[in-house]
Formats: C-alpha cells, sequence, structure tokens
C-alpha cells in the first residue's frame, strides 16, 4: 500500500488548484470540476459534507477486504492478505491489543500502528489502574474520539485506516467498526476494505444464523463472506487468509488459553477452515453486478 | 487549639517511605528445571496482616519471579515488569528470555538508584540453552547467575542450609565418590519445604502458606512429582517450557 | 543571604485567638477577640479578624495572619469572580471550599484555622468550620483559636437549638469574654457581626465593658472576711 | 553578613524536587481511630465511630462512606482532611467511569481496590503521603471482598479487618468469631472494647453493611456501656472507704 | 446557492461582502441532514429523544447511543456529525467535573451551556478549524429546576421549553408548540416524544430508525437515565398507533 492512493481524477485536480493561486482559476474550475471544497479538512462543502474525510474513507477501502462476525461464544476476524509480487511476503492484517481484544485493519498500514499502539497503551493502563481488562466498547470510542480531531483541525489529514474490533467481556463477545469519520459502531456483522459490499451482502443474508453459530460455523461463514470481495480468479489460501479468533477453543485448535483469548491464525492451522467451505457457484457470482466504487457507505452524518 | 505548642510549630517528623512485610523466598536451579518459592505470609512488626499474600509471581511460561521486602514495591515492580514484558510480546510475538529479563530488572532497579524499591528479586525460570537458572538481585541491581539463592526474613536461617544441601558446604564426599552437580526434582521440593518449615519454626515473620513454582524444560517431564496433592498446571502452551505451582500450609503461629 | 524559614515562621506575627460563629434561624453571628502577638509582644490589641469575603459571607481567622490574611484576600477575589460569572451571590459552602481547597493543598505549609459564616438564599444560614489540616466540617455552631479550648464545655452546656437573635449574640459574647479571660493570647475587645438576608450589623464590646464572670479572689482571704491568724515568727529552741 | 551558618533546610516551594528522607514535616491533625471491618453470611459489614479528634480534643464526624452506584463501602483511620478528599476523588472516579459512560462497566471492589493502592503509592513516592489507612468492602456479581491500603500502599485482602487500636484489640476477637452468625452483636461487643480502652474513641458510632441487595449505611446509633460495677470500687489496694 | 465559487465560503475566517460566514451556514446544513433530536422540559423535569437512522440491518440494536451522559443529571442529545458529537460531550464533561472541582458543587445546565457555546465559537473564528457540524440539545433538572438549551454551530445557545434540531426540526417544532409543556409530566412528555419522533420520520426517504429516549425528573431520582425499557416500549406503540390515526 502506498501513500498516495487518492481517487486519480481527484488527485490531478488538487495537484492543479494548488499550484494555482488566482481565483480566477477557481471560479473557472469550480465549474468544470466537481469542486473545490475537497483540499483541506477544516471546509465543510455548501452540502455540510466533508470531502476529505470522505475521502478518507476511500482510503480505507483501498485496502483488502477484512471481515468479522460474531456468535454468542465467539468474535472472529478474517483478512485478506495481499503481496506484492512472488518474492514478497504478504502483508500484516490483524494485530493483538490485549488477550481480550484483537483488530483487522483496511488501510493505511502506518496509521493502523499509530493506532494500535495507542489502544495497547489504554489497554495496559487500564490494567495497572484498574486491574481491569478495558472494557472494549470504551476502548474503541478513545481511538474514535483521537480520529475526530484530525478531521477538524488544519494541518493534519483524517487517519487512511478503518479497523474491526473484537473483544470480550462479561457481556460476552463484540464485533465494533471504527472509520476515519472518528465514528465507532457495534454489529452483529461487517466488513471492510476493497469490495467490501460483496461480503456485506453474504453477511446481511446470513447474519441472523450466527448467534447460534459454532467457532467452525462462523468461521466458514466469514471465509464465505471473504470470498465475495476476491477478483475473478482469486482463491483464498493459507497464504492470503487470516484468521483472529476470540472465545473457547475450537475443536481444531491448540494451546488455548481458558479465558479464549485473542489468537491469529495464518498458513498451515488455517487450511483445515478453508476445506469447510463450499464450493462457489460460478454462474452466480457470474452474473453479480460488480461492485460500485461508489461511496454506499460513507456516513459522516449519521 | 489544643497542644498549640505542637500544632502552630509544625514538628519535623520523620515519614518513612518504606515498610518491611517479612516473608522469606527461595529459588533453586535443577539441570533442567527451577523451583522458586515463597512463604505467604504479610506482617508488619508483631501484626499479621494478612496470611495469604502471594510473592512469587508467573511472569512468562518460563520465567517466575520471587520479590521479598516492602510490599507495596514489590507489587508495584511486578506489575511493572509484567508490562514491559507484554510491550515485549508486542514488538516480537514471543516471550523474553529468561536471560533478558534479568537484564531488564537490573536496568529498572537502577533506574530507581536514588529512590529505590525496597525489594530483594529472584528470578527463576529456564534459559534458552534449556539448564535452569535463578537470578538473584539487591535492591538497586546488582545481580548474578547462582544455583541457589535464599531471601528475606529468614535468609540467615535458610541460606546456610540450601549452601550446605546444595552446594555441599561442609560436607565430604564418600570416598572415590563426588557431590552430583544437580539434584532431581524431589530432592529439591523436600530440600525447599523443609527449609520453610523450619523457617516457620524459627522466625516470626515466615509461616501461614508456603507457594512453590515449578519450571520445567521444554519436553521435561515432572520426574516423579507428577501425583503431588495440589499440583497445579499454569502453562499456556503445551509444547514449550511448563510451569507449576503447588501449595502446602505452613503453622499459623 | 541565607533566611532560616524556620526561625522566620517562628517569629511570625500569630493570631493567638478566640474566634467563633454561631447559626440562628435568620442568620449567623461570627465573633473574636482582637488580640494580635509577636511572640509575647502584644502587635495589635484592635486588630479586627472578622473578614469580608462576599456580601453575607464572613469568615474568621485563626493562626499566621500573613496565611489567613492571603488566603482570604484569594478567597475574597475568586467570589467576586464567582458573583461576576454566574450573576448571583456565591453560597456558603462555595466560599467555605474554596477556604478548604488552599488549606488542604498547602497544609504542609500553612498555620490557619478558619471558621466561614454567612446566609445565602439556597439553605439559609451556615457555618463552616476548616481547621488545620484542611477538613471541611459543617456544624450550627464553632469555636477556634487557642483561646476556644477553654470554653469548649460552656459551649457544649449553654448553647440550644432555637434560639434568636439576641441570644446568639449573648452567647458568642459570653463565650468569648470567658475565653480572652483564660487565654493569655486572647484579649482586648470582642468584635462581632450579625449576618442576616438583609443585612450585616457590626457589634462592639470595648475591653472595659466585657461581661463578668466569677473572676477569683484578688488577694486571698480578703473578700471571704474570715479573719487570718497572724504569723508569728517559728520558735526556735537554742 | 555575619551570620552564622545555618544548617541546610528544604525550601517548601521546591517540594516537586528530590527531598532527602526526614526533611519533610508533616503530620496527622484531625484524626479518627478505629474502623473494623468483617466478611459475613451474605456480605461486608464495617464499623467505626463518629469521632474526629484534634490532637486530644474531641469532635464528631462521620467517617464511613457508601460509593453509589457502585459496589463499594469504605471507611478510614487518619486525618480527615484526606478522607474527604478521598470521598471526592472517589466521587469524581464514579461519575467519570460509571455515571457518563452508563455502560455497564461498573468498577467493582477488586478494581476500587487497586485504584486506591494506586494513588496511595503515588502519593507515597512523592513523599507526600495520605496520611491516613483505608479499610473497606464491597460485593459484585456474588462475591464479597474486603480490602485495606494504608498510607505507604501497602494492600491486603483478608476475611476480617480492623485499624489502629483495632489491630491489637479488636482483630484477635475478629478473627476468631468471623463466622458467627449474630455478626452485628460481635461488632457491637468489639466497639465496646474499644470505646473502653482507646482514650480516642466515642460511644457513637455508625455501621454500613454491602450484600447482594446492596449498600446500607445506619445512622448514628449509640452504644450502652456499664459502668455501676465502678461505683463500689475503693482506692488500689488495702484501702476501704 | 449565491455562496459557490465566490471563493467566500472556504474558511470560517472569511466573510462575504454581505457580511456573512459561509462555513457556518454550510455547518448548519450538515445538522440538516441527519436524524431528528428533540428535547422537552416540563414541569418536574426533562426528556430528551432522537431519531437514530439505522444505516445497516447489521448493526446491533441499542448498541451505539446517542445520547451522552454529562453528569449524574446532565444529558446532552446531538444532531449532525456524530464524531463532533462525541467531541462536544467529552469537552462538556471536563467542564461538570471542573465546575465540580472548583466549587464543590454539580455545575447547572445553564453554566454548562454557557461553556459549551463559549467552546464552539471559537471553532468559528479560524480558518485553521472547522465549525461543529452538530446543534446540540442539553438538558438538566439542577438547583433552579428543569433547564433545556440548544447550542448551534454558531456558537449561540438559547433556553427553551421545547427544543428541535435536524432534519425533521420544522415540524416537531410545530407539534412542541401545540403542547402545553410547563403543564405535562415528565412520564406524560415521554409518550409525547415518542410521538413526535415517529411523527416526523419520513420513511418515504428514509431507511429504518431506532428511537432512543432518556429522561430526568422525579422519577428518576434527578439522575439523567434512559428511559426504561417497558416504558419505552410502551410509548414507541403509542406512537405507531398514533400515527396509524393521524394518517
Amino acid at each position: 500500500m502506498s501513500l498516495c492512493m487518492l481517487g486519480p481524477t481527484r488527485q490531478c485536480v488538487l495537484g492543479r488548484a494548488a499550484s494555482s493561486n488566482t481565483v480566477q482559476f477557481y471560479l473557472a474550475n469550480t465549474i468544470m470540476f466537481r469542486n473545490t471544497y475537497d483540499s483541506d479538512n477544516t471546509v465543510f462543502s455548501p452540502q455540510g459534507r466533508l470531502h476529505q474525510v470522505e475521502y478518507a474513507l476511500e482510503a480505507v477501502k483501498q485496502g483488502s477486504a477484512a471481515v468479522g462476525l460474531r456468535s454468542k461464544t465467539h468474535a472472529v476476524l478474517l483478512a485478506l492478505k495481499r503481496s506484492t509480487g512472488e518474492l514478497a511476503s504478504y502483508q500484516q492484517k490483524m494485530i493483538r491489543i490485549d488477550d481480550h481484544v484483537g483488530i483487522a485493519i483496511a488501510g493505511l498500514t502506518s496509521d493502523a500502528r499509530v493506532l494500535s499502539n495507542f489502544m495497547r497503551q489504554q489497554a495496559m493502563s487500564s490494567r495497572m489502574v484498574f486491574n481491569r481488562p478495558i472494557p472494549v466498547n470504551r476502548l474503541v470510542s478513545t481511538i474514535a474520539d483521537k480520529a475526530q480531531v484530525n478531521t477538524q483541525e488544519y494541518g493534519r489529514r483524517p487517519y487512511g485506516v478503518g479497523f474491526l474490533v473484537i473483544g470480550q467481556d462479561h457481556t460476552g463477545p463484540h464485533l465494533y467498526e471504527f472509520s476515519p469519520s472518528g465514528t465507532s459502531f457495534e454489529y452483529y456483522a461487517i466488513s471492510i476494505g476493497a469490495r467490501s459490499q460483496s461480503a456485506k451482502t453474504y453477511l446481511e443474508k446470513h447474519y441472523e444464523e450466527f448467534a447460534e453459530s459454532s467457532l467452525e460455523d462462523l468461521i466458514r461463514h466469514g471465509l464465505h463472506a471473504l470470498r465475495e470481495t476476491l477478483q475473478q480468479d482469486k482463491e483464498l489460501t493459507i497464504n492470503n487468509t487470516s484468521i483472529g479468533i476470540l472465545g473457547p477453543k475450537g475443536e481444531h485448535e491448540k494451546g488455548v488459553t481458558s479465558e479464549g483469548s485473542f489468537r491469529i491464525l495464518e498458513g498451515e492451522p488455517i487450511d483445515v477452515y478453508l476445506k469447510t467451505m463450499e464450493p462457489k457457484v460460478t454462474a452466480e457470482s457470474a452474473s453479480a453486478p460488480a461492485p460500485s466504487s461508489g461511496d454506499e457507505d460513507v456516513q459522516m452524518a449519521e | 487549639m489544643p497542644n498549640m505548642s505542637a500544632i502552630v510549630h509544625p514538628q519535623q517528623r520523620h515519614f518513612n517511605p518504606y515498610a518491611e512485610n517479612g516473608g522469606t523466598i527461595l529459588a533453586i536451579a535443577g539441570a533442567d528445571f527451577t523451583v522458586i518459592a515463597g512463604d505467604t505470609r504479610q506482617s508488619e512488626g508483631y501484626s499479621i496482616q494478612t496470611r495469604y499474600a502471594p510473592k512469587v509471581f508467573r511472569l512468562t511460561d518460563r520465567a517466575v519471579l520471587a520479590v521479598n521486602g516492602f510490599a507495596a514495591d514489590g507489587n508495584m515492580f511486578v506489575k511493572k515488569v509484567k508490562q514491559r514484558l507484554e510491550w515485549y510480546k508486542h514488538a516480537h510475538a514471543k516471550d523474553m528470555p529468561l536471560r533478558a529479563i534479568a537484564r531488564l530488572i537490573q536496568t529498572m532497579l537502577y533506574a530507581q538508584r536514588f529512590f529505590p524499591y525496597y525489594v530483594y528479586n529472584i528470578l527463576g525460570g529456564i534459559e534458552e540453552d534449556g539448564s535452569g537458572a535463578v537470578y538473584s538481585f539487591d535492591p538497586v541491581g546488582s545481580y548474578e547467575r547462582e544455583a541457589c539463592r535464599a531471601a528475606g526474613a529468614a535468609q540467615s536461617l535458610v541460606q546456610p542450609f540450601l549452601d550446605n544441601q546444595i552446594y555441599f558446604k561442609n560436607q565430604t564426599a564418600a570416598p572415590g565418590r563426588s557431590h552430583p552437580s544437580h539434584l532431581p526434582l524431589p530432592d529439591v521440593l523436600s530440600i525447599v519445604v523443609d527449609s520453610f518449615t523450619s523457617a516457620t519454626e524459627r522466625h516470626i515473620e515466615v509461616g501461614d502458606g508456603l507457594e512453590i513454582y515449578i519450571v520445567l524444560a521444554k519436553g521435561r517431564s515432572l520426574q516423579g512429582v507428577e501425583g503431588l496433592h495440589g499440583l497445579r498446571e499454569l502453562s499456556t502452551q503445551e509444547d514449550g517450557e511448563r510451569v507449576f505451582v503447588l501449595q502446602r500450609d505452613l503453622k499459623k503461629d | 543571604m541565607n533566611v532560616d524559614i524556620q526561625q522566620l515562621k517562628s517569629g511570625e506575627v500569630n493570631l493567638g485567638t478566640s474566634i467563633m460563629a454561631v447559626q440562628f434561624d435568620g442568620g449567623v453571628v461570627v465573633g473574636a477577640d482582637s488580640r494580635t502577638t509577636t511572640g509575647s509582644y502584644i502587635a495589635n490589641r484592635v486588630t479586627d479578624k472578622l473578614t469580608h469575603v462576599h456580601d453575607r459571607i464572613y469568615c474568621c481567622r485563626s493562626g499566621s495572619a500573613a496565611d489567613t490574611q492571603t488566603i482570604a484576600d484569594i478567597v475574597h477575589m475568586s467570589l467576586q469572580q464567582y458573583a461576576q460569572s454566574f450573576g448571583e451571590a456565591p453560597t456558603v459552602s462555595v466560599a467555605a471550599n474554596y477556604f478548604q481547597t488552599l488549606c488542604y493543598t498547602n497544609k504542609d505549609n500553612l498555620s490557619a484555622g478558619i471558621i466561614v459564616g454567612g446566609w445565602d438564599k439556597d439553605v439559609g444560614p451556615s457555618v463552616y468550620n476548616i481547621p488545620l489540616g484542611g477538613g471541611l466540617f459543617r456544624q450550627p455552631w464553632a469555636i477556634g483559636g487557642s483561646g476556644s479550648t477553654y470554653v469548649y464545655g460552656y459551649c457544649d452546656a449553654t448553647y440550644r437549638e432555637g434560639w434568636g437573635r439576641d441570644e446568639t449574640v449573648e452567647f458568642v459574647k459570653n463565650t468569648l469574654s470567658l475565653a480572652m479571660a483564660r487565654d493569655g493570647s486572647s484579649g482586648g475587645v470582642i468584635r462581632m457581626a450579625v449576618i442576616t438576608e438583609d443585612a450585616v450589623e457590626r457589634l462592639f464590646v470595648p475591653g472595659n465593658q466585657l461581661p463578668t464572670f466569677w473572676e477569683g479572689l484578688e488577694v486571698l482571704g480578703n473578700s471571704s472576711g474570715a479573719k487570718q491568724p497572724a504569723v508569728e515568727p517559728m520558735a526556735v529552741e537554742v | 553578613m555575619g551570620m552564622p551558618p545555618t544548617p541546610y533546610t528544604p525550601d517548601p516551594r521546591r517540594s516537586q524536587a528530590w527531598i532527602p528522607f526526614n526533611t519533610r514535616s508533616e503530620q496527622p491533625i484531625v484524626t479518627g481511630t478505629s474502623v473494623l471491618a468483617l466478611t459475613y453470611k451474605d456480605g461486608i459489614m464495617l464499623a467505626g465511630d463518629n469521632l474526629a479528634s484534634y490532637g486530644s480534643l474531641a469532635c464528631s464526624a462521620p467517617r464511613l462512606s457508601v460509593t453509589i452506584p457502585s459496589y463499594t463501602i469504605f471507611g478510614a483511620s487518619g486525618n480527615m482532611s484526606d478522607f474527604q478528599y478521598l470521598q471526592h476523588d472517589l466521587d469524581n472516579l464514579i461519575i467519570q467511569e460509571e455515571v457518563t459512560a452508563q455502560d455497564g462497566h461498573q468498577l467493582g471492589p477488586k478494581q476500587i481496590h487497586k485504584y486506591l493502592s494506586q494513588v496511595f503509592y503515588a502519593r507515597r513516592s512523592k513523599m507526600d503521603s495520605l496520611w491516613k489507612s483505608v479499610l473497606g468492602g464491597g460485593f459484585k456479581d456474588g462475591k464479597r471482598f474486603l480490602l485495606f491500603v494504608d498510607l505507604l500502599s501497602v494492600t491486603y485482602t483478608v476475611l476480617t479487618l480492623a485499624t489502629c487500636y483495632g489491630v491489637y484489640i479488636a482483630q484477635p476477637l475478629l478473627r476468631k468469631a468471623f463466622e458467627g452468625s449474630e455478626v452485628r452483636k460481635i461488632k457491637e461487643d468489639w466497639l465496646h472494647v474499644l470505646f473502653y480502652r482507646d482514650p480516642r474513641s466515642t460511644n457513637q458510632y455508625q455501621i454500613t453493611t454491602i450484600s447482594a441487595a446492596g449498600p446500607t449505611i445506619s445512622p448514628s446509633l449509640k452504644l450502652e456501656t456499664e459502668w455501676s460495677f465502678a461505683e463500689s470500687i475503693r482506692g488500689y489496694g488495702p484501702q476501704t472507704q | 446557492m449565491t455562496s459557490i465559487g465566490t471563493g467566500y465560503d472556504l474558511s470560517a475566517s472569511t466573510y462575504s461582502p454581505d457580511g456573512r460566514i459561509f462555513q457556518v451556514e454550510y455547518a448548519n446544513k450538515a445538522v440538516e441532514n441527519s436524524g431528528t433530536a428533540i428535547g422537552l422540559r416540563v414541569k418536574d423535569g426533562i426528556v430528551l429523544a432522537v431519531e437514530k437512522l439505522v444505516h445497516s440491518k447489521l448493526l446491533v440494536p441499542g448498541a451505539n447511543r446517542r445520547i451522552q451522559t454529562i453528569d449524574r443529571h446532565i444529558g446532552l442529545a446531538t444532531s449532525g456529525l456524530l464524531a463532533d458529537g462525541r467531541h462536544l460531550a467529552n469537552l462538556a464533561r471536563h467542564e461538570a467535573s471542573n465546575f465540580r472541582e472548583q466549587y464543590r458543587a454539580p455545575p447547572t445546565v445553564k453554566n454548562l451551556a454557557e461553556r459549551i457555546g463559549q467552546y464552539v465559537q471559537v471553532y468559528t473564528l479560524y480558518s485553521s478549524v472547522r465549525p461543529f457540524g452538530i446543534s446540540t440539545i442539553i438538558g438538566s433538572v439542577d438547583k433552579d429546576g428543569p433547564g433545556l438549551f440548544v447550542i448551534e454551530p454558531s456558537g449561540v445557545f438559547y433556553g427553551y421549553h421545547g427544543a428541535a434540531v435536524g432534519k425533521g426540526r420544522q415540524l416537531a417544532k410545530n407539534e412542541l408548540e401545540k403542547l402545553k409543556l410547563p403543564e405535562l409530566t415528565t412520564r406524560e412528555a415521554v409518550f409525547e416524544a415518542a410521538r413526535i419522533i415517529y411523527l416526523v420520520h419520513d420513511d418515504a426517504k428514509e431507511k429504518e430508525f431506532e428511537l432512543e429516549m432518556s429522561w430526568i425528573g422525579d422519577e428518576t431520582n434527578g439522575r439523567h437515565v434512559p428511559v426504561p425499557k417497558d416504558l419505552l416500549d410502551e410509548a414507541e406503540q403509542k406512537a405507531k398507533e398514533a400515527l396509524e390515526n393521524f394518517e
């Protein structure tokens, strides 16, 4: 992933607008181009929108997809890892925050590192001061609040990364989505990243089954959803898939703590789960409309 | 106002930020295991505050830390060490090796050179080469690796006993034979229990309960102590080093 | 030049004092003696230890004169700011809490025992005691300063709930005068203030018109009227 | 200027800087005496008298407190102003952690215990101790918990607890009898002993409990005491009249 | 819109020739596009209600709250950018805690509204920041009785008996004006608030929504808490019935 990943046409406009200082240029361009309200985060558009924030949400969509879902006992994350080439290793998509919290990321990895370190600090200070695992909802809120500041002050850019956060507390497992707009929501199941809408469609169709699912079924659903985000010729493999689990030990697992601490599965151990997947019906997927790159989940206002 | 002379002119009071909370700890390294133990009494002066305040803590599957001295400092110190280890795990995705933990503790203690943690630490566990190891520390960080060490209130009672039983000081081997360089686990456990039973008899600040941690090198068995009553495993991994804890009563008088 | 702070402290001006505040139905009576000492020298015999901090809130000061004046000045300023920003008079509780915060956070460096009394529209009359160390205690009556130790018993025995203004003034006057009589560090005149919703009324009792009580026998035996045997030299055997 | 050299005295303005031991002057002024606590069948009970002592001068003030809406009660011996500070601090903590979050993650007694030990440790490390010991208890998720923290941040948890004189006079009795059914009666017996033997105690007291049913705090109660046996005592030895 | 393309609307620190600050007006647009929030100040308490637009059926119902608690007795509801709402709520909590620290007394809602107003106003002064894209309703029962205030993106704040912000505010205001607010009890106001939110919700245009309500009054012991489940259900039921009769 690189830092320059904003929409190419807009980027071009930005470059030219920035290089010219004449009002005339603006006047001419406002008619020709989409707008001039998108060059920095301290400007509202006439519709009351924040374009810089919306572009940051686009940055999340440039990252490979991640899927999260939960049952009454478990929460799982699944993510698609990209590799820049044959000789390159695969990227890291999941980060452990504490025994009871793990995240999957989509977007700028470097931003993710800053935010995840902050989450780790928060988690540890909760253990230091109260000897208590930090409540997951509060942890997610703290990074959301941190991200909000970057949408309001000049000289900053909104974070270019989205998180799926799973965590557990005395009320059971939870799944949250954090987005660069500074919001966080709790979901039964959700996906972020490239072509995540396809995964979402799958999840919306099946989410009512998740609550009572076993860990294995939950992972299978997750893999099915994640598969929807793949390009035509691609498959989920043990190399390009990561699974993060929270909750009691599953059938195929070894060495899980009694609390069901967060663990990340990569490589060989996930083979057994990939094998449980049902083959994709090719005819149906071929006829499915290609996911639009539109901004269907830009949700600043709500 | 009463006692105006005493109150209006504040007296020079000596605030001592330390207390001595009694108790004793020890650790003994075997060839492929280490035993770390401590009693559970916490006292101040002649009064027993509690009969159960642990002094020995599991840090990782291959490291156990015993702390003794001023209880508040001890608890705080263990917590800080644990958090440093957590950061190490975040950064390297594995547990910190024992010798590195020993060095870390040295640095952390010396950082407080001018307002020290008033605690004596003994770190025990398994090194990367699979050998049992014990590191002992003074309150400001001086440390060394040893085969055994006792610290705390009854150090002066227990250490000579260990010198004799572990290092075979003042024992002459039978003609033509030599002392073993390492004792087996069952022998070490009885030495530990005997040390604390005797210390309880002779020292007022030792007693109530005994917690013994056993750390085993990768792939090693419990060498005949499997069946011991109340033995509990604390390891998180099944195929690495393993940690066990054993609790015993001591006299409560 | 080196200055020994401890030495400075011991030479400072102290309000070796008797102070008092009593709540009654319509208001509060605050009162104090008027003696200020430096060591054994009376630096001021007509001090006013009743300090106005807001329209209907006064404090009585005991301890170091410098410390308590500074604290009172700070609270006075804070209460003015309060009234400006909220457009209403501060409550006695707010004033007492200001004093408490200052006394508590600086307890190691201050000698100040303060009683706050006054009237506000939320709770009517109230009295707060802030002794050395910076605790805060609401009480129906409070006494303080070195003279107070001599009159706790008198107050316990005399005070009744439901008194009106005049009885309360009389109580304060008597208590202070008893304290001043027994405490060498208290003396001079009695100053009082009656704080009610409508006004603050200042009262003054000159040092030669203090209420008097039993004052002992001026010369042993003289007032008893009994005849004393004449003193004769001891008989010595030669 | 011809002044004799003075020994080193700390500048109070430099209190942030490192100060060698034994130079800081500090002491409790208005103090409270023993608090007793015990674990019983349904929860935790705390008792303490309502006395604040100013030197040997007696004032009355409550020393027990309930933090609402959490699950903890506590009482304190030592400096009263530090007790009030702590009440205020905990109140703020509760607002911050429970009231405004309203997410069901309430602090239990164990968490409060940890928090207090952190506060006390930070203060003692600044050589500016909260001059008191706190004794508290709580009931959460079906579990009862008794806690103790003192001015040096020494902490522990046991089944029966006492501070000050109580450590010597009441604690041995507490330990023997704590599982008895008439806990309140036991408490009163100890308060009797303490009142008779601790010069800084009074016969007015409060009792607070916490159990599955939540916290309770009693009004100020009065201890009936017994002195009639003293009437016939004469002198200290052979004297008979 | 005459503002667009003039170049006078790109910064909060710029006036247009006719003396307007377009950035603040645009911020108001952000409010006008989002779910309605209302507040009722009645005889003995306060009721806050929001129309929480549900953008996905995968969301956990009831989990993502939009009404926040500022202090034991103070509640706050916002309409506009969600994240800005959290920012301001945190600020309000901070102010409330400062007030307690300084005066050892619970803050009044008027104090808080004033402080929040000042804070919001500062964000309309500089090009280095943008105005808050929210309108805030803050309500409380304090020593002066029930109090209800609205803080706009410009930083102005006014006290109200009944307040409405967001998409359906006009319709909601019409409904509020029909009520005799000072005569209602808090419990009655809960039903009215539910009815109004259901009424202003436009199901033709909008997706699903969730009704979220909180109250402060004698029944809550002066505390700001969510309206209990059974009462909320009952109010929603009544609101739906009223809506059918209305149509």
